[in-house]
């Protein structure tokens, strides 16, 4: 089963990525972008079909390593 | 003092921070592998040392921050154990919890290797007593994400309490944006634990301790950990 | 055999880059036509790249041996002799196409490749250089391949662990479209314990190690040869990733099991990856090898023989292993999270078989798969010589105060600071002298020895005069590594030009190697590893000659290396070597009065060994406080490099009667050095110039905040470095484009 | 308006991250992960309310800054 597991900076954690992007953006002329927050995508594989089993180990994986959970939040996405 | 520097797979500075324990203590520490779930008996620091745990991959020292051998860490530190995590080292300890905060993207967005001023907040802890407070020592950096941060509550506690060990200055001593080239808040370069017994710090001590090769600013901190320790024992 | 394969076509054999006549030496060569898996193994085996079909006789006259010389040419890099048991190994490689293509990938698999062919050999890597070369800064793609590259060359170096101490970058419009990343690396290894890729025994096991095979870089081998054009871009989808964290496990895990004595053969897998690993292995050891393809660890379905043939999926290498301690190698690269894999052996029948999935795809024989490659002796055209300018004929446009404030913030005698602080260069600890001197000082674990370290090339000397300029090159390598005190042991050289097949360029080519070679031997600088790379062209416009040199020096005491920093006010200024002032080919004649002109200066190599010896002398002695070699901007700038470096300013004297000022403060005359002395050790000094037969000349007093030439307006070095050091920032955040501030 | 752009690398790309945090969730215990790639999300802001323009505003940051598209793809979505 394919799935994606995303992980984003909570509201108030600034990211200076962000903000180094909106720089960027500005200076090559790409105009109308009002902010920019960078996260990660993991597209995962999960073995078997069972839903229900890769939503678990979704999270499981994602509250254990993906995520700092301190600062970011997930969420997680089993593909149909 | 009975050292052991752990070894996660893509760290480098080990080689540097052992030779520098041996050179201020003159006695060589153990390297403790990753895999391992026991420090060795007798240990009295744990020294997380810099490099690229995992590659840096996922976030700096995430994947390391979950080996084995850091619950046998944790519990040395819950036991009031010194830990000293210096770089990636640094950077591991966030992720494990043992101390607050998140190293990101240096501000530039680029890797800096240069020589920094830092100046020394407190001289009454096992990791300053080297210093005088106030003293501005300069070392080299050498890191992507070195910029120091976390909400604003830790903040106010870090300061509060007095756990802020080390900031970039300018070489008078001076807070100024210029002189603090990650940009990470309050110019902050090493904060200690809740209990002080643990530091973290970006900078590189272990590269400024012989006279030989120039300067000796960074051995203050480890003489200051052998005095320490010399006289609990 | 050769079942669901594609049939050959002459256009499958151009696209592989065999020309007709090389696919009828096949067909003599096997007998019949080869199937599509073999064509792909000879047209990585033949090309440019592999073969050196274009360079090979010519480089037969490079000085390659030293009684200090423990392997020269022909293995993964060079090995030298420092004493103590000690061994120094190194080469310099070039990954300019990829580098081209995506350069944050193709500069870092550059460092990765580099890194590799140094810890086969059984030495752990101390150092790494890299010599840049970028088209004009106001190219619109310039600041976007500066930015890749620097940021991928830190990227892999840094997290593999090695400091990057060193190194050039240049800017030209003749690498528009085609920039050079020459990367060089250098390790230390117990002289008696160097590994080699010759094979020996029959039956032996073949051992793949590393990370697993992937379609990375397929046709990259025969890319890195190909003659760039506006179809550029198409060739893309070959970007090979890097991965330092498993080199650095690559790098650990092969370190222990050589200490363990486990490995009779090691070849790390590059350019062409498994093919000329296995080839280079068997041939050498005149063996036979039988691969069985069905037992490499692959990382994508599906993939066949070519594929896997061709790959250059990095960090991987192979390996020769005593059988019974197969076990135990396998337990070491297991514990470092590697891949193992026996996927052949050595055979007694001197052919190259490769079998997959029940089938033979590849039968062929190994000895002449690469010593029958095609070797050609190219048509060459000598480069006609430049007249020599008469400085009287260069009147100067501005005042010299003027001239030397415009010169050190261009784009080439700007500082590189921007670049090597994105390099780790203080990791390991024994970074004696950092990115900013003359060579790089790298200390021996804990010292006293040292090795001196410094990549260097002139490039527009060697395209107004390719002999000139290629002495010029091994030159101004000895001389930076003299400047630090260093005795120059060897060179890696790293030859980068355009279409061989043009007898123009083939004439820079041997003009450029008949220069090394004049130089090596009369400086005792031998070449023990180097690295062509041809075709780099666009559009039909070649890249400046560009013969990289990658220098090697040793000091017995690193604390008595010597630095170009002024360190205080009243010492006295002294020029060693005869100034004329020549101005040919100089930074001052082409960015001051705007004429890229006339005979670069020559080089006369007897003078360059007498005064470099003289030099290293006086540092042995200790009675220099300062030392650097004149180059690039000639004595002004020096003086302006070691005045700010020391943040000390200088009062200096007017030119000499007989050659115009501009001429003497800007000329790029060779063999030349600045030192500074306390007044009391001047005479010793004089006098042994003169029992040496060295002419030296005292030009002022070091004194104040500012640089003052008598009659010049006083320059203030604060204001200097501000200049220095502004334009490359700037030029990266985009605040500039022009050549200049 | 808000958008996101997702930048994940093009299949057969050696993905060095992806390997390591496969290899961390085994050492983890998490069970029936078949493989991870990771890829990046930017969560932007869009001035104005011009859905066309501001889809080729993200196309345009994409190109520019935000994929390597030598060996990346990427996907702009502007959420309703
Ligand atoms: N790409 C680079 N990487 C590391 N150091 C560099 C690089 N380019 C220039 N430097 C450093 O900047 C200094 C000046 O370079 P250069 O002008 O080429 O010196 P020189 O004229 O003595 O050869 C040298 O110390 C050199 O090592
Ligand atoms: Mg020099």
């Amino acid at each position: 089963m394919k799935a994606r597991v995303t992980v984003t900076l909570k509201s108030g954690i600034l990211d200076p990525q962000g903000k180094a992007i909106e720089g960027a953006l500005k200076s090559l002329g790409v105009a109308g972008v009002a902010s920019v927050r960078q996260g990660k995508v993991f597209d995962i594989e999960i073995e078997g079909a069972d839903r229900a089993r890769a939503e678990a180990v979704l999270k499981e994986a994602a509250e254990k390593l993906l995520a700092n959970t301190v600062i970011e939040n997930y969420r997680v996405d089993v593909l149909p | 003092m009975k050292a052991a520097v752990l070894v996660f797979p893509g760290i480098n500075r080990e080689r540097d921070m052992a030779r520098t324990l041996r050179l201020v203590s003159g006695r060589e520490p153990a390297m403790v592998w990753h895999a391992d779930t026991a420090l060795p008996p007798g240990t009295d620091l744990v020294v997380v040392p810099g490099g690229f745990s995992y590659g840096d991959y996922l976030r700096c020292g995430a994947i390391a921050a979950r080996a084995p051998i850091m619950d046998a860490v944790r519990a040395f530190a819950d036991k009031g154990g010194l830990v000293l995590g210096v770089c990636n080292g640094f950077q591991i300890l966030c992720e494990s919890g043992l101390l607050p905060g998140v190293l990101m993207r240096n501000q530039n967005l680029r890797f800096i290797c240069r020589d920094v001023y830092l100046r020394v907040e407190r001289s009454d802890t096992p990791f300053t007593r080297g210093y005088n407070a106030g003293q501005v020592i300069r070392v080299p950096v050498a890191h992507g994400e070195g910029n120091y941060i976390a909400d604003g509550e830790t903040i106010a506690r870090l300061e509060g309490e007095g756990r802020v060990l080390f900031r970039y200055a300018s070489p008078d001593g001076l807070l100024d944006p210029d002189w603090n080239h990650n940009g990470a808040i309050n110019g902050i370069a090493g904060i200690l634990g809740e209990r002080g017994n643990v530091l973290g710090m970006m900078p590189h001590p272990e590269n400024h301790v012989e006279a030989s090769m120039g300067r000796t600013d960074g051995r203050g901190l480890f003489a200051g950990l052998v005095d320490h320790l010399a006289q609990a024992a | 055999m050769l079942r669901n394969e594609p049939a050959i076509t002459p256009e499958l054999i151009a696209d592989h880059g065999l020309k007709p006549d090389e696919y009828e030496r096949i067909l003599k060569l096997i007998g019949r036509a080869p199937s599509f898996t073999e064509l792909g193994i000879f047209s990585a085996m033949w090309n440019e790249h592999c073969s050196y079909k274009s360079s090979k006789v010519h480089l037969r006259g490079l000085p390659t041996k030293a009684p200090w010389v423990i392997q020269g040419p022909g293995e993964n890099a060079g090995v030298i002799d420092i004493g103590d048991g000690l061994a120094v190994v190194f080469k310099m490689e070039s990954h300019n196409h990829p580098s081209y293509i995506e350069p944050y990938q193709g500069a870092a698999t550059g460092v990765g490749g580099i890194l590799r062919d140094v810890f086969t050999m059984g030495a752990r890597p101390i150092a790494c250089l890299n010599a840049l070369s970028f088209g004009d800064p106001r190219h619109p793609k310039t600041r976007h391949l500066v930015s890749g590259v620097v940021a991928g060359i830190g990227g892999y170096g840094n997290s593999f662990g090695v400091p990057t101490v060193g190194g050039q970058v240049r800017f030209h419009a003749r690498y528009d479209g085609n920039c050079l990343v020459n990367a060089m690396a250098v390790g230390i290894a117990q002289a008696d314990k160097i590994f080699y890729s010759a094979a020996s025994g029959v039956g032996m096991p073949i051992v793949y190690l590393g990370s697993k095979t992937g379609r990375d870089g397929i046709h990259g081998a025969t890319m890195a040869s190909a003659e760039f054009g506006a179809d550029a871009e198409e060739k893309r989808p070959t970007v090979q990733v890097g991965d330092p964290f498993s080199e650095k496990l690559l790098l650990e895990a092969c370190l222990e099991i050589m200490a363990k004595d486990c490995v009779i053969a090691i070849q790390d897998m590059g350019a062409a990856g498994l093919t000329s690993s296995a080839v280079e292995m068997g041939a050498k050891g005149n063996l036979g090898v039988d691969l069985d393809l069905d037992a490499v660890p692959c990382r994508e379905e599906g993939m066949s023989a070519y594929e896997m043939m061709l790959s250059e999926s990095q960090e991987r290498m192979l390996m020769v292993l005593k059988p019974e301690k197969e076990a135990e190698a396998e337990a070491i690269f297991r514990k470092w999270g590697l891949d193992f894999a026996v996927v052949g052996r050595t055979t007694p029948s001197m052919r190259f078989v490769v079998r997959h999935g029940g089938n033979v795809m590849a039968d062929l024989p190994i000895k002449e798969l690469g010593d029958e490659a095609p070797v050609y002796r190219r048509p060459f055209v000598d480069t006609v010589k430049p007249h020599a300018i008469r400085a009287a004929d260069v009147t100067a446009p501005v005042a010299l105060a003027d001239a030397l404030e415009t010169l050190i913030a261009t784009p080439d005698l700007c500082s590189k600071r921007w670049v090597w602080e994105q390099y780790d260069h203080v990791i390991l600890g024994n970074t004696v002298q950092r990115p900013g001197g003359d060579a790089a000082v790298v200390r021996i674990e804990e010292g006293p020895k040292a090795l001196a370290l410094t990549a260097d090339v002139t490039p527009r000397y060697c395209e107004a005069d390719p002999f000139e300029g290629g002495k010029q090159a091994v030159a101004e390598a000895w001389r930076n590594i003299t400047a630090v005190g260093g005795r120059p042991l060897a060179i890696t050289d790293n030859l980068n030009f355009g279409n061989p097949e043009r007898p123009e360029i083939m004439g820079q080519l041997v003009g450029c190697i008949r220069g090394i070679a004049a130089a090596c031997e009369a400086l005792a600088f031998p070449v023990v590893s180097g690295n062509v790379s041809l075709y780099n062209e666009t559009n039909g416009r070649a890249i400046l000659p560009t013969p990289t040199i990658g220098g090697v020096g040793v000091l017995p005491d690193f604390t008595k290396s010597a630095t170009l920093a002024f360190k205080a006010a009243g010492e006295v200024v002294l020029l060693v070597g005869e100034t004329v002032g020549w101005l040919g080919q100089s930074l001052y004649l082409r960015d001051i009065c705007g004429r890229e002109e006339g005979a670069p200066p020559p080089v006369d190599l007897a003078v360059e060994r007498r005064n470099g010896d003289f030099v290293r002398k006086l540092i042995d002695d200790g009675i220099v406080t300062a030392v650097h070699d004149l180059s690039d901007g000639g004595l002004a700038v020096a003086l302006a490099e070691m005045a700010m470096a020391g943040r000390v300013g200088a009062r200096l004297d007017g030119a000499p009667d007989g050659v115009p000022p501009h001429a003497f403060w800007f000329g790029e005359d060779q063999a030349r050095y600045l030192v500074t002395a306390k007044t009391a050790d001047v005479e010793a000094i004089l006098a042994g110039a003169r029992s040496a037969g060295v002419p030296v000349m005292r030009l002022g007093t070091t004194a104040g905040d500012a640089l003052a030439i008598a009659g010049e307006r006083a320059l203030p070095v604060a204001a200097l470095i501000t200049r220095f050091e502004a334009w490359l920032p700037a030029y990266m955040a985009g605040r500039t484009d022009n050549g200049s501030l």
